[in-house]
């Protein structure tokens, strides 16, 4: 039965992402409707269910539109290569204890090194559709992804130091007493926003800025294959989320051992949290400038994760502390 | 750090106030009593004193008239009279040199069609456009007048 | 499952990455061959370090250098590159056979 | 900066942030402008010579689709001149109601920028926060004049209709409203260090510069410069009220912000005080001839639209209709400024220096 | 015919088909994606070698950076034209694909007639702990200290060689 769980698991995953993904558009625009009082998507289906649906639906139906002095072969494939990578980074993730897939011993490097694959997918399509406004998108988004890459690694360094591993269901198991998110409240911070950096949202958008560039790296892109572009941010949001929780917010166990909801419900609970946030975010922020962005990755958050190295190196040796940080 | 976090606060605030959304097309937008609709056209106070015609700013209304059948009624009646909505910008204009109030303001202002032709309202559109009309014109800009004012 | 067939793979790519050194003219293109030719030799590393007379994890450990300074190589080699291509107006290498800017020279 | 290929690239007359259809011919390198041309024009509709043809009642209409975002102060200048020729005197009643609408007029311009500038910076929410407020005054002018945006209201000699009942007192609310969401709208982004990360500093100019591109309105009074037309030159009854002309220090974006903000706390309050001394009776429209005969001659006014100068000149040949009018459109005249500001200018802050400026297409291109 | 055989057989010819079209497209573009797939292929490789640390490196590093890096130079560079500029004259071709067909020849041949028949080492050995005490336990740590002053050199290094000069 096991090589049944390896065939079908995946499959009924990427299912569940494409729910996810459905529905995670159709919050995020309630949320933001809620913020803004406007009631968000009302339309179609009660409460507006279907929009993202018939969204999609729509998006399936469009006319395929292929420039003409577009690089053909790239312009088709830069979808699939941005997108790809987004799924398999999810082979890793541990939901509980008994549901994951790959129980990888470099897991979070593997998360690390896969997910930095889609920048090269967007970098062609933005290349290949022979844009200009996407040419500027894709190279900000490049430039955006391979700096904030260096503080997010960093910044779970401190995590692997405390839980002697790179293994994701070891990290979770670390946190039996404590969640990472206190120890490592620096660690904590300077995740959140690089990885809101990686996820290219707002306040870091900027490859998509809108009010700038019209829409960024996809500008050309039309139909089905746009729908790979959104499909791929949306995973991407999925998995992030999921990693936040598993490295800092104790994975899928109870807090104060309140165990009478089961773990994939607590799971789901911190991941909610944390997309919540994102789109929270999303409300309420405004923009950075391309530089500003830079300056803040190299000047605030790569010192602030190399302080969290030292910081936990040192108080790894603090009698007491010593006990948080094992 | 601060100010972000204040306004976070605010917009967090502000996903538990009620909406502000009109919910037009289930729900038809109720237009103050001055409101600058299409016209509504009332053939027999019309003079055919061609004032409205005169006074428009984008030439969109048309009108002819005619002896009247009555040889009693001195002057002419209307016979013809048509608006075009396609350059009509409906500045109320008309209305307010009109000296028996023979064209009025409604509150109608569906203006969607599916064809331009659809458009060009005749006098019998016109005057079955009768619904929601105006309750006040406005004071007439002829020094007579003035004094009678009915805000 | 035999060494040699890792070490025969290494040997074609490396002299892939050779043919492509010595016959294109384009810098950008003699980076990849050479990048091409680390990473065959990486796999030897690896291969030996698996298959080799002592297994063991030295290998690896060897491979990481090589990768580091790979890495190290290339921002270095694309950040000259940029300095010539900005001097020259080309990423030909074959354009590069003058030691002295040429915009001095025609002073 | 690495050095690349310059590009050319188009920005508009299509495009997000280009406020309507500006078009923006940018030579940028990497992501720095070296050149920006700004191409207007496509919105020219020829409002003045086609007002040399109609009259002058004729051509408020057409005003209010210059500055489509403030119409009353474009109704306003063109009566106003026509008045000047004229020499008519206007009903009290009449001014008071010219006064409380151009306010709330520049109160919603207002807003209109600061939503539509906050999006161009990138957050969603203040855009929509303010279209709520700008919102209740245009409801507030659909029950005055029967429009929410091509209002048509003034009338040479005073206005067309006189406040309905109960108005009076929604504006009443309404300021007070306001007064609290100010607070809000200072709680959302005046704080926001992303927002004065973004603007502090950004498209800086000095006073001479300023004065040397006839630069006027907030853009103007931005670098010190206290002018306000309705304190230099009060037109209308701007004499009797007590207000404060807000100034920048900086010359920078954030302090256009903070200019902007404060003239809408100080035309609420101008708005509270011509709401407190209200004539309690009297026409609204003054002794004007049935036919407007101008007399021969020509004149110049202006007033202080949202925008800045908004000015209108006038020849008349003793017809009812203008021999020639001309509007000085302070868009048009502020944005000469922009090319100068976006050279060696970020990409980024394109965007954010021009919707500093605050244009209209409408305006530029009348 | 085992599945690892099997896996070999395909990465192999992954990573071979990769080079060749990487010499052989006539864009540029083309070339370094096709590059970045034999990388990855590579990387398949070290899976199979129970190398997991060198393979999500050589992804991180290699498919992820050095091939961006590679595009971002391509994209900064002039790059419209195609193959018959940035190839050398059909002589000097055709010398260096007998050079490099000779070396291969050599080297193969080296390669089986050396006789290597070891057998495989235990999968234990290679974990990530293991190399990491490999690393730091047993004298390497002053390479990997000096590793890291090369990278600090050569990021400093090639700021400043790509950096304008302030004088245009």
């Amino acid at each position: 039965m096991d090589w049944l769980f390896y065939i079908i698991g995946p499959i009924l995953l990427l299912g569940i992402m494409l729910g996810f993904v459905t529905y995670a558009i159709l919050f995020e625009r309630k949320v933001i409707g809620w913020i803004q009082n406007r009631p968000g998507p009302n339309q179609v289906g009660p409460w507006g269910v279907f929009q993202t649906v018939a969204d999609i639906f729509k998006l399936l139906t469009k006319e395929d539109i292929v420039p003409e002095r577009a690089d053909q072969t790239l312009f088709k494939i830069a979808p699939i290569i941005t997108f790809v990578p987004a799924f398999l980074v999810l082979a890793v993730i541990p939901f509980t204890d008994r549901i994951r897939f790959a129980d990888l011993a470099v897991g979070l490097l593997y998360y690390m090194a896969i997910s930095s694959i889609t920048t090269m997918g967007i970098l062609v399509g933005s290349w290949s559709g022979n844009n200009k406004y996407a040419l500027l998108g894709g190279m900000r988004s490049a430039a955006q992804m391979i700096s904030y890459e260096i503080p997010l690694v960093m910044s779970v360094i401190g995590v692997v130091m405390s839980a002697h591993t790179l293994n994701l269901t070891k990290i979770v198991a670390a946190q039996n007493e404590v969640w990472f998110i206190f120890p490592q409240l620096i660690g904590f911070v300077v995740f959140l926003i690089a990885s809101i950096a990686e996820l290219n949202r707002t306040p870091f958008d900027l490859p998509e800025a809108e009010s700038e560039l019209v829409a960024g790296y996809h500008v050309e892109y039309t139909g089905f294959r746009f729908a790979f572009f959104m499909l791929t941010e949306y995973a991407y949001i999925f998995a992030m989320a999921s990693l936040t929780t598993i490295l800092f917010l104790g994975g899928w166990q109870a807090p104060f051992g309140w165990t009478f909801l089961p773990p994939l419900i607590w799971f789901i609970l911190k991941f909610a949290v944390i997309v919540f946030l994102l789109f929270w975010l999303r409300g309420t922020l405004p923009r950075l400038r391309t530089d500003q962005l830079m300056e803040f990755a190299w000047k605030v958050l790569l010192p602030l994760a190399l302080f969290n190295i030292f910081l936990t190196a040192v108080l790894k040796e603090v009698p007491w502390i010593q006990t948080f940080y094992r | 750090m601060f100010g972000l976090v204040k306004g976070l606060g605010l917009t967090l605030k502000n996903m538990v106030k009620p909406r502000v959304t009109y919910k037009y097309p289930h729900e038809p937008l109720e237009m103050p009593n001055r409101f600058r609709g299409i016209q509504y056209f009332i053939p027999e106070l019309c003079i055919v004193c061609n004032q409205c015609v005169r006074i428009c700013p984008t030439d969109c209304i048309t009108l002819t008239g005619k002896k009247s059948d009555d040889p009693n009624v001195k002057g002419k009646v209307i016979d013809t009279y048509e608006i075009n909505f396609e350059i009509c910008i409906l500045c109320d204009l008309c209305t307010e040199v009109c000296p028996t109030e023979a064209v009025v303001m409604t509150n109608h202002y569906e203006l969607a069609t599916y064809s331009r032709d659809d458009l060009y309202k005749d006098m019998e559109w016109l005057s079955q456009n009768n619904t929601l009309v105006r309750k006040e014109n406005t004071l007439h800009p002829l020094p007579k007048k003035t004094g009678a004012k009915k805000a | 499952m035999q060494i040699t067939s890792y070490l025969a793979l290494a040997a074609i790519l490396f002299s892939i990455g050779l043919y492509g050194v010595l016959s294109k003219r384009n810098a950008v293109i003699v980076l990849f061959s050479i990048e091409l030719m680390l990473n065959a030799v990486n796999i030897n590393l690896v291969a030996f370090s698996k298959y080799g007379l002592n297994p063991s994890v030295t290998g690896h450990i060897f491979s990481l250098f090589t990768i580091t300074v790979a890495a190290a190589e290339a921002a270095v080699g694309i950040a000259i590159l940029l300095a010539l291509y900005r001097l020259r107006g080309t990423s030909n290498v074959d354009e590069y056979d003058s030691l002295k800017d040429e915009s001095d020279l025609q002073k | 900066m690495l050095r690349t290929e310059e590009m050319l690239l188009n920005v508009g007359p299509q495009h997000p942030s280009t406020h309507g259809v500006l078009r923006i011919v940018v030579k940028i390198d990497g992501e720095v402008i070296r050149e920006a041309t700004p191409v207007i024009g496509y919105l020219h509709r020829g409002t003045e010579k086609l007002a040399e043809d109609l009259n002058y009642t004729q051509i408020i209409p057409y005003t209010d689709r210059m500055d489509y975002v403030s119409a009353m102060s474009n109704n306003y200048v063109l009566v106003h001149a026509v008045e000047t020729m004229l020499k008519l005197e206007i009903p009290e009643r009449a001014e008071y109601l010219r006064v409380i609408t151009l306010e709330l007029n520049r109160i919603a311009s207002h807003l209109v920028w600061m939503g539509t500038y906050l999006l161009d910076i990138g957050a969603l929410s203040p855009f929509l926060y303010a279209f709520q407020d700008r919102e209740k005054i245009l409801d507030l002018f659909n029950e005055l004049c029967g429009a929410r945006l091509t209002y048509n209201y003034m009338r040479v000699g005073g206005v067309k209709w006189d406040a309905p009942n109960g108005w009076l007192q929604k504006v009443e609310q309404f300021i007070t409203m306001m007064e609290k969401r100010m607070k809000d709208y200072h709680q959302l982004i005046t704080g926001n260090e992303i927002f004065i990360q973004r603007t502090r500093g950004v498209g800086v100019y000095s006073q001479e510069m300023a004065i040397q591109y006839a630069l006027s309105g907030a853009n103007l009074r931005v670098t010190g410069l206290q002018r306000d037309l309705r304190k230099e030159h009060p037109y209308s009854i701007y004499d009797r009220f007590q207000f404060d002309v807000p100034v920048g220090r900086h010359g920078d974006l954030y302090d256009k912000y903070l200019c902007r903000m404060n003239e809408v706390e100080e035309s609420l309050k101008i708005v509270g005080q011509a709401l407190a001394s209200f004539p309690e009776k009297g026409r609204v429209l003054g002794k004007v001839p049935r036919v407007l005969r101008v007399p021969e001659g020509e004149c110049y006014v202006s007033i202080e639209s949202p925008r800045g100068e908004l000015g209108c000149y006038l020849v008349s040949k003793g017809k009812d209709k203008p021999w020639r009018l001309k509007f000085r459109r302070p868009s048009f005249c502020n944005l000469q400024i922009l090319p100068v500001l976006l050279r060696g200018e970020n990409m980024a802050n394109l965007v954010a220096i021009l919707g500093g400026i605050d244009i209209v297409l409408g305006e530029v291109d009348c | 015919m085992t599945g690892e055989f099997f896996a070999f057989f395909i990465l192999a010819i992954c990573a071979i088909g990769g080079a060749v079209f990487m010499i052989h497209f006539d864009r540029v573009m083309h070339m370094a994606l096709s590059l970045a797939f034999t990388f990855f292929a590579i990387a398949g490789l070290f899976f199979l070698l129970d190398a997991e640390f060198v393979a999500v490196i050589q992804i991180l590093i290699y498919a992820g950076a050095v091939s961006i890096l590679m595009l971002f130079g391509i994209m900064l560079t002039k790059h419209q034209e195609k193959e018959q500029t940035f190839t050398r004259t059909k002589l000097h071709q055709w010398l260096s694909f007998l050079f490099a067909l000779g070396f291969l020849a050599i080297l193969m041949s080296v390669i089986y007639l050396a006789p290597f028949t070891l057998p495989a080492g235990d999968q234990s050995l290679y974990s990530v702990n293991k190399l990491a005490e490999q690393l730091f336990k047993s004298g390497y740590v002053l390479p990997f200290e000096l590793t890291s002053l090369l990278l600090l050199v050569a990021l400093i290094g090639s700021i400043i060689l790509a950096k304008k000069e302030e004088k245009e």
